[in-house]
């Protein structure tokens, strides 16, 4: 495995300790993960997990509240070595776009509503192209004819667009310049299913035209089934599982992404789901031990006492369950 | 350069407070039409038949024949005025003045309601013929020996119009008279199409002016200008571009007196402004009970510590007077003078005791106040005639007491700390003053309420921004500080004023006051001796005597409290230009918006040669 | 296209309607005045030297009846209207007959010169500022100026002008202070005139200037503050656009929208003149005409100037109502 | 026979730009159908800009049809005084979108609970504050939730899941016989959503409450509605039981929707 | 309550700064009622005396004490201010949300109003309500005339937040808990549209105390009371500034400064407090 980037014993917390307000939520617990060269890796997991927190971290996108508490984020562009938390802002500032680029949660606010959408395209992606103007605006059409926008939209206003199309133009944007790692969250909110799936087969077939690497997150177990080689599964701001599609789907082996993979209803079959007991865990109070162990029905006395950790259990695939790996260190 | 042409040592600059002119462009002085009156035009260029110096005069007189050749000639019952005109004067467009103009103008005003003099003439005029070309007859519709007072210029008169001009204009009362053709000894260069300055330049044939009997006018450029509010005058006559202030604040003349070492001042030292003939004074609504009653004006009048009013209207820098005449030079001579032994005998009955309320040493207190001040010390005059020509001679000692005893007197009482009217509601005095157009009032009156707010009145002061067209005019007032009283200046004859205060002329509560009795004050008495003055010609030394007897009943009914005189804070710059009339050559008034002021034109030497 | 044409007659009748409300107001509040022009008048006349109360009397009609002044206030009112729509304003009060339309027109230009430049400049700069001073809001620098700009704003403006004027006009005469050309002036168009003109215009302009910043420097920031959150920025600022590129074309580009509506309006204003320094500085205006023809109870006169003033400010909301689709295209035309 | 709720021959116009000049969008076109009294969960699908919105807004009598006639229990909805309205609002309520948002985040959730209650008491009268909360805390108990949980607590401090409960026992307070939920679970995770959908489906079986569900997620609508209408363009281009529909769709338009459906198996990625 | 204004203190330089002139300003009024001279008493004390020892602030040309004046001066002016800010903002509340969320032709008759007392030029306005009322133009008429001069382009701020507000979706969960419009105006609507309140309040008060300034100055307001108007009033009257009474006018001007200052560094930091967003922010800092 050719690793792209490398997360080490991540901690990224919201720390809020002012105003009468006293209160650190841990988002982002102690994850860590690799992703590869080529891989599309998506992450799933409740609500207010810390799947945004996570992928933000990773992006280096982080503002206060939110401050990294410990762990390295390392990238490996260009064949090098590059240390997101280390490194001098405009360092930083060059990564972006050129080998970094960020979709963020509700992709479809993000143009800059006064303006053309082709003003976006200049500013993110002219500086990087170094060709004239109108050679980058062809190539900007001819990216745009990929994801099936007309390429007058240009010269749209974003409001002038439909949710879907605004999505698709944030992706054009975010891969025009074929960096090497994109960073997503969840991209696809906006779009009724069938435009949907006709957007994500062509993220998928860009990534594999330019080998790049991918991680993004959604809801919808669907795109996931879809789309990712591997999926990460997070709970309370900890990675409880990750596993190659096939198997997480076929076999999930932490409570928590069985209840998830055997609760989702499907055309065709009517048998009654159950939903899970229990309400998510607050961050800024999590329970001790497991995350999960109050809502398991898997439950163990260890489980409220102890951290799981995160076992590799087979190839590419760990897991963060006593009752998965037993009670090893 | 040619943007900025006027030679400044051949140009006197001067301030008109009219500030800027509404309607720039209008120079028809006939009708008021929003244009300026004093940016020189009055001043400069008008002339009529006769004019009365509120100083000394030039030629040895206040009265001055000027268009006329003699004084007004009337018959034996004041029903006919016989005029004679100088010959050889013309106007500046080359046509001769004759008394086909002076015709004229009397006939075009009488035909045209609404213009300036036009209901002064219809009222008094059955007919006005040329019998020569100089010579005018008037025929008036009733008996009146002051008819030609109508065509004396005290401040202005009614003007001569030119008959070439107006008889080719179709409607006298629209026309503006632009490039106005004129009559003295100055004519229009250039004026400001914005209204901030009016420039004229001395006739080539100034000979053929009324002026030219005292000599040469001086300066060949006059401009007239509005500097702004008072702080910008004091620094545009700092720095010698404004050669005479009309009128200033009392510091901003102390400034300039302390930082210019080229000013000169009416009077050298305090209180440096010009008396003007005109008497501020506590004014009554004697329609308005309890001010009706003389009891009560009279107590008020013994709350006021005039030092108190004097220091903080003027600084000190005022000429008192107790009697209701202003304290003018001619009537210092003719009556404040004289009548200083009557006024320390004068007495009043307080129901409870007689009291002399007259302290005669008043304006000696406020030299030796001021002379203590380190700032003024060398500029308060020390011979007890001069203090007294500079702050007046007398005035009402503060006697609360005898106040109290007046208004008990008038069925006052007075209960805890405060004094109840008869009806037994508080004794309550809304005191209005002018505001921010003559400061010095305004400061004055809030003293006054305050004074009076210590003895147990609840007295205040309100500002009205038009005094005299919201309050006095209307009557809607109790108490203003204002002035109702206005002299000739240089000549004792009161009918100036007097004769508007005839009974017959009060209006009834909540209709307007005509000018200038604004205390809607009547009296039998007072009836008596206008209808006497009405009687005798104006320079009948009678008149005197009857101008006394109206002081002597002013003081005792008080329907207005005098205070001091009207005094104006002209300033004169005499880096340009000497020769200004001061009070040891008063030869006319310095405040230059009179048109008498044109003296000055004859009188000014350039200080620097050309 | 058809349907923005038809919002801007819409929008067009409601400017009418408004227009047609405020002159009303003002018709009605200027005829309340105790001041009567006849009585100005004839204060003015008297002042000239003659009481005598009959004469008196007979010019108090003659003037009523020159200065058409008979009637009901219904009747003025209509009349005012009949000849509003031939444009004509009718003759000044205090003035009289000049039109009041000449009166105004004299003056206008000068107002309209002195504060168009001082609120273009007031606006650009204030906005300048305030943006810098919202994007970096840790700058000391732009902390003080911005400071300074605010301490500004509530002197009051009377005082302000004057001591410029002091500071400028007398300590350090390097300025004129009075008028708006030199004392005498050849007024023909010159090179000498226009420079002359404004060199005079300097001191008000700069007055207006110093005291106008701080407003639009605090809005500025509160809406820079505020944009900076949005993600757009956030975005941007991802995608690794240049921190001067976002200022300009991601903060400020989309803070100027509402500060447009605050330009027009304050243009618009303009008709208002400038009352203070017109008396401070001297300064040509149709601020001091309209106090004037207050005290003058020349209301014809007041309502020329305010209806021009109703007008310009009716106008620049209209302007801004229909050209906002433009300047911001999310909204939408209902 | 009487029903429910009657939509005949309904037709929505919308104008949009100027008086004159208008533009007419048709957001629903001659749609008619019925909710017997018997209590169902009706779907409505379709792709976005469909007019599903637009039909909830008019059986919520938040607009009003430009032709044709809705009626509820008989009696046609259209909004008159305010008595009327209210009393409408006592059997018909709504379940909005986004949980997060509906809830005025300066505000106590229980407020919206209370007022709910004290606006429409059975018996007349305005309850008192006790007896607010004991109908509120019923309410909730529906939901699986109790007072106790909710009481005193900001929009913040409840998670996406518990916030749409609690709107929906808001909506229940009234005791409503027709809850409308326009897409109430596509802003919330997988399995929020199931919880959400399930409580739907025991509300209808223990309260005999009717649902009409509107919703993207052709999945959840098979797994929860008895009657389904796929809509498109305005108009109803199939309809009938739900897994009969879906099982089987007749309409191109209705198998091209479910054939974009990413089914939540693994399959090999193509 | 404390723990927020301590930590405000503590992390908000500004918020600290606009405590500290404001506690200044408070000192002022608080003084202002043991001032041993009676508010409008003149020519008490020896004029023009420049600032000492004995005269903290110095005297004015009518001998009174700078200090004690501008104690009274400013506690009626901010009482103005406050007064004409308060009932501007009543007005232009109930015009805008119930223009914003009633819409139709309601919101039409309500803005035809405002814009209408929007054009309307204020200054003569004024002026000629003091020819109206004259004695009975007491500070609290203009206070109430000020009021309803002021409020029109603010009740259309709120007015375009309230159009949004109304498409909200708790609106909507408002309407269907069966609340009345008055109700969903003042506790749903009103909460959000206070910062725009609070931000436009002190613009509001530097436009009335300025319009106060400069009618007095003008000579147009009732000069028996000490206002910041007035003593810049009677400094004019008195030529103050060219005579070189320099701290007659420097004290209230010093003292308008530091008020505003005050309001505005506390309106910012509260600003920021308010708005989650930017609290956030600083926090991490
Ligand atoms: N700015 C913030 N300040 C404090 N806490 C925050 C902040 N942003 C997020 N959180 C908290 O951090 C936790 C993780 O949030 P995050 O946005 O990462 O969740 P998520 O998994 O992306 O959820 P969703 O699926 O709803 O997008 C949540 O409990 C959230 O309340
Ligand atoms: N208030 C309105 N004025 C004008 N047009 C409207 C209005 N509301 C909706 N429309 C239009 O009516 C059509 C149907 O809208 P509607 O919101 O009912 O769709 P929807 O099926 O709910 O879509 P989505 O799935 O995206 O929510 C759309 O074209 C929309 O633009
Ligand atoms: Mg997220
Ligand atoms: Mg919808």
């Amino acid at each position: 495995m050719d690793p792209l980037v490398e997360i080490e014993n991540l901690k990224a917390y919201y720390r809020a300790f002012l105003y009468g307000v006293d209160r650190e939520v841990r988002a982002v617990d102690d994850i860590s993960l690799t992703i590869a060269r080529g891989e599309v890796y998506g992450v799933a997991g409740e609500s207010s997990s810390g799947k945004t927190t996570l992928i933000k971290t990773i992006a280096g996108a982080i503002r206060p509240p939110l401050r990294v508490v410990s762990g390295k984020v390392t990238f490996h562009f260009d064949g090098g070595t590059q240390d997101i938390y280390a490194m001098k802002p405009e360092e930083r500032l060059a990564l972006r776009w050129r080998h970094l680029s960020y979709i963020m949660q509700g992709s479809m606010n993000v143009l800059n509503p006064v303006r053309r959408i082709r003003h976006s395209f200049t500013d993110f992606a002219f500086r990087h192209m170094k060709v004239g103007k109108s050679e980058f605006f062809e190539r900007v059409a001819t990216h745009l004819q990929r994801l099936k926008l007309d390429p007058h939209l240009l010269d749209a206003y974003p409001h002038e667009l439909s949710g879907g199309m605004r999505q698709r133009m944030t992706i054009a944007l975010a891969t025009i310049l074929t960096p090497e790692f994109i960073i997503a969250d969840e991209p696809t909110t906006a779009l009724d299913v069938i435009v949907q799936r006709d957007v994500l087969s062509m993220i998928r077939e860009i990534q594999r035209e330019m080998g790049s690497s991918f991680l993004f997150v959604t809801h919808d177990m669907g795109v996931h089934a879809t789309v990712s080689d591997r999926i990460g599964i997070v709970y309370a701001g900890r990675l409880v599982e990750e596993a190659p599609t096939a198997k997480l789907f076929n076999m999930p082996l932490h409570p928590y992404t069985q209840h998830l993979v055997g609760s989702l209803p499907r055309i065709g079959d009517a048998t009654a789901r159950p939903s899970l007991e229990g309400r998510p865990p607050n961050l800024a109070m999590p329970p001790e031990g497991c995350r999960f162990h109050p809502r398991c029905p898997k439950r163990m006395e260890i489980c409220s006492r102890k951290v799981p950790p995160l076992v590799t259990v087979e190839p590419q695939r760990r897991v963060a369950c006593f009752a998965v790996t037993g009670d090893q260190v | 350069d040619d943007y900025t042409s006027l030679p400044r040592k051949e140009t006197l600059i001067v301030e008109n407070p009219e500030g800027t002119i509404k309607n720039p462009g209008w120079f028809n002085i006939w009708v008021n039409g929003g244009g300026g009156v004093s940016t020189g035009l009055q001043q400069l260029t008008m002339d009529t038949l006769w004019y009365i110096d509120p100083e000394q005069g030039l030629g040895g007189a206040t009265w001055d024949n000027s268009l006329a050749a003699d004084k007004p000639q009337y018959n034996a019952d004041f029903t006919e005025m016989t005029v004679k005109l100088r010959k050889g004067l013309f106007w500046s467009d080359g046509v001769e003045f004759t008394a086909d103009d002076v015709v004229y103008t009397v006939k075009t005003q009488m035909d045209h309601p609404g213009m300036v003099w036009s209901a002064a003439f219809s009222v008094q005029v059955a007919s006005v013929e040329a019998t020569d070309p100089s010579t005018v007859v008037f025929k008036l519709k009733k008996p009146n020996s002051r008819f030609h007072a109508i065509f004396t210029v005290r401040w202005n008169g009614a003007w001569i119009m030119p008959k070439h001009v107006f008889e080719k204009v179709e409607d006298p009362l629209r026309y503006d008279f632009a490039n106005p053709v004129s009559l003295g000894a100055y004519k229009l260069k250039s004026f400001d199409p914005q209204g901030k300055w009016y420039t004229w330049e001395k006739r080539d044939d100034w000979q053929r002016t009324s002026l030219a009997r005292f000599g040469e006018p001086a300066p060949k450029y006059v401009t007239y200008t509005d500097p702004g509010p008072p702080d910008k005058r004091t620094i545009a006559q700092l720095e010698h571009n404004l050669d005479i202030i009309h009128d200033n604040t009392p510091e901003g003349m102390f400034t300039l007196k302390e930082k210019s070492k080229s000013i000169e001042t009416w009077f050298p030292g305090f209180p440096f402004a010009h008396p003007d003939p005109t008497l501020p004074a506590v004014i009554f609504n004697t329609q308005d009970p309890p001010f009706d009653n003389a009891d009560v004006r009279w107590a008020l009048a013994l709350l006021i510590d005039i030092k108190a009013v004097d220091m903080a209207s003027y600084r000190g820098a005022a000429t008192l007077s107790a009697l209701g005449v202003p304290p003018t030079a001619a009537t210092m001579k003719d009556y404040q003078a004289p009548m200083q032994d009557w006024l320390k005998n004068f007495e009043i009955d307080t129901g409870k005791s007689k009291i002399k309320p007259y302290d005669p040493t008043v304006g000696q207190q406020i030299a030796d106040i001021l002379r203590k001040q380190p700032k003024f010390k060398d500029q308060i005059p020390t011979d007890p005639q001069a203090i007294s020509g500079a702050f007046g001679y007398g005035w009402w000692k503060p006697d609360p007491k005898a106040a109290g005893e007046l208004l008990e007197k008038a069925g006052f009482k007075k209960s805890g700390g405060k004094w109840l009217t008869p009806d037994g509601q508080p004794f309550k005095i809304r005191m209005t003053v002018e505001g921010d157009t003559r400061s010095v009032f305004t400061r004055a009156g809030t003293l006054i309420a305050q004074q009076w707010a210590a003895f147990g009145i609840d007295a205040k002061a309100v500002p009205a921004a038009k005094l005299w067209q919201v309050a006095l005019q209307p009557g809607d007032f109790q108490v203003a500080i204002a002035w109702s009283v206005e002299t000739w200046g240089g000549d004792p004859d009161l009918s100036f004023f007097l004769d508007s205060w005839h009974s017959q002329f009060v209006a009834k509560k909540g209709d307007n006051q005509p000018p200038r009795n604004w205390q809607r004050w009547s009296n039998p008495e007072l009836d008596k001796i206008i209808e006497s003055i009405r009687g005798i010609s104006a320079d009948d030394p009678k008149g005197v005597e009857l101008g006394k007897d109206y002081l002597k009943l002013v003081a005792r009914e008080m329907p207005t409290i005098p205070l001091m005189s009207y005094n104006v804070f002209t300033s004169m710059d005499t880096t340009y230009w000497t020769g200004y009339p001061t009070i040891s050559d008063p030869y006319t008034d310095p405040v230059p918006n009179w048109a008498n002021s044109r003296l000055m034109m004859v009188k000014l030497k350039p200080a620097q040669p050309k | 296209m058809t349907s923005y044409l038809l919002f801007v007659l819409k929008r067009f009748g409601q400017f009418l309607l408004v227009v047609f409300l405020g002159v009303t107001i003002t018709f009605f509040v200027t005829h309340l005045t105790p001041i009567d022009p006849v009585e100005e008048s004839i204060g003015a006349i008297t002042q000239m030297g003659q009481s005598d109360p009959n004469a008196i009397e007979l010019m108090r009609q003659s003037l009523r009846e020159l200065y058409g002044m008979e009637g009901s206030i219904w009747q003025q009112y209509l009349h005012f209207w009949l000849r509003l729509a031939t444009g004509d304003l009718g003759p000044s009060l205090s003035a009289f007959p000049t039109p009041v339309s000449t009166i105004i027109l004299r003056s206008l230009p000068w107002t309209i010169g002195l504060m168009t430049m001082s609120t273009l400049i007031t606006f650009v700069l204030g906005n300048a500022i305030g943006a810098l001073a919202g994007y970096y809001r840790k700058n000391m620098v732009m902390k003080a100026v911005s400071l300074v700009f605010i301490a500004l704003l509530p002197i009051p403006y009377y005082i302000l002008a004057f001591v410029l004027l002091i500071v400028f006009g007398y300590l350090w005469p390097v300025l004129p202070i009075n008028g708006g050309y030199e004392m005498n002036a050849n007024l023909d168009l010159s090179f000498a005139l226009v420079l002359d003109i404004l060199k005079h215009s300097i001191l008000p302009a700069f007055s207006l200037i110093l005291v106008g910043t701080g407003s639009w420097l605090i809005g500025m920031r509160a809406l820079v503050s505020n944009i900076i959150t949005e993600d757009y920025v956030v975005f941007a600022e991802l995608g690794g656009v240049p921190k001067r590129k976002i200022l300009r074309s991601y903060i400020s580009r989309n803070a100027m929208v509402p500060q447009f509506t605050g330009l027009a309006m304050s243009l618009g204003a303009i008709f208002n003149g400038t009352v203070i320094t017109e008396i401070v500085f001297g300064y040509p205006g149709i601020g001091n005409l309209l106090i004037e023809a207050v005290h003058a109870g020349d209301y014809s006169l007041v309502l020329g100037l305010s209806a021009l003033s109703i007008v310009g400010v009716a106008a620049a909301v209209f302007i801004i109502d229909i050209l906002s689709p433009l300047i911001d295209p999310r909204i939408k035309v209902e | 026979m009487s029903a429910l709720l009657s939509l005949s021959h309904v037709t929505k116009v919308y104008r949009q730009g100027g008086m004159l000049g208008r533009r007419l969008i048709t957001a629903v076109k001659d749609v008619s159908f019925e909710l017997g009294e018997e209590p169902e969960i009706l779907s409505i699908v379709g792709e976005s800009g469909s007019g599903k919105s637009t039909i909830a807004a008019m059986i919520l009598g938040q607009t009003e049809p430009t032709e044709g006639e809705l009626q509820f229990s008989g009696r046609t909805v259209a909004i008159h005084s305010r008595a009327e309205r209210r009393a409408f609002m006592k059997e018909v309520q709504p379940v909005l979108q986004n949980p997060f948002e509906a809830f005025n985040p300066l505000k106590r959730v229980d407020r919206y609970l209370f007022e709910t209650a004290r606006n429409f008491s059975f018996s007349g009268k305005r309850p008192d504050r006790e007896q607010a909360e004991r109908m509120a805390d019923a309410a909730l108990v529906h939901v699986g939730l109790t007072l106790e949980e909710v009481k005193g607590r900001f929009p913040h401090e409840l998670s996406g899941g518990q916030l749409q409960r609690v709107a929906i026992a808001r909506a229940l307070i009234p005791q409503p016989r027709l809850l409308v939920a326009d897409e109430p679970v596509s802003m919330v995770d997988a399995s929020l959503r199931m919880a959400i959908v399930n409580l739907f489906g025991r509300l209808k079986n223990e309260l005999g409450l009717s649902i009409v569900y509107i919703t993207h997620d052709l999945a959840t609508a098979y797994y929860i509605s008895d009657n389904i209408i796929i809509m498109r363009k305005g108009e109803i281009v199939e309809r009938g039981q739900a897994r009969t529909v879906l099982d089987n769709p007749q309409h191109p338009y209705s198998r091209a929707l479910k054939d974009a459906v990413l089914a939540a198996d693994f399959s090999p990625a193509t | 309550m404390f723990t927020i204004v301590r930590d405000l203190a503590r992390q908000n330089m500004e918020f600290l700064c606009g405590l500290l002139l404001f506690a200044v300003i408070v000192g002022l009024i608080v003084v202002s009622y043991f001032s041993p001279y009676g508010a409008t008493d003149i020519y008490l004390l020896p004029p023009d005396m420049p600032p000492d020892g004995e005269y903290w602030l110095g005297t004015t040309s009518r001998g009174q004490d700078v200090f004690w004046q501008l104690t009274t001066a400013l506690r009626n002016t901010l009482f103005f201010g406050i007064g004409v800010a308060f009932i501007s903002r009543i007005i232009s509340l109930v015009v805008g949300l119930v223009a914003g969320y009633a819409g139709g032709a309601v919101d039409r008759v309500l803005m035809a109003i405002n814009d209408s007392v929007m054009v309307i030029p204020q200054f003569p306005l004024l002026i000629l309500f003091y020819f109206v009322l004259k004695d009975s133009m007491t500070w609290t008429a203009l206070i109430v005339i000020m009021a309803s001069l002021g409020w029109s382009y603010d009740a259309r701020l709120i007015r375009s937040v309230a159009i949004s507000l109304k498409t909200r979706s708790f609106t909507t969960q408002s309407v269907y808990s069966g609340m009345s419009m008055r109700k969903i105006l003042v506790e749903e609507h009103l909460p959000y549209v206070l910062p725009i309140v609070f931000a436009t309040t002190m613009n509001n008060m530097i436009w009335s105390i300025g319009m106060e300034i400069t009618l007095s100055v003008l000579g147009f307001t009732d000069i028996e009371t000490p206002t910041m108007g007035m003593m810049i009033y009677w400094a004019n009257a008195h030529s103050a500034l060219i005579s070189g009474i320099w701290w007659w006018v420097a004290a209230p001007v010093a003292v308008i400064v530091v008020l505003f200052l005050a309001l505005f560094l506390l309106s910012m930091s509260m600003n920021e407090y308010n708005d989650p967003r930017s609290r956030l922010n600083r926090m991490g800092s």
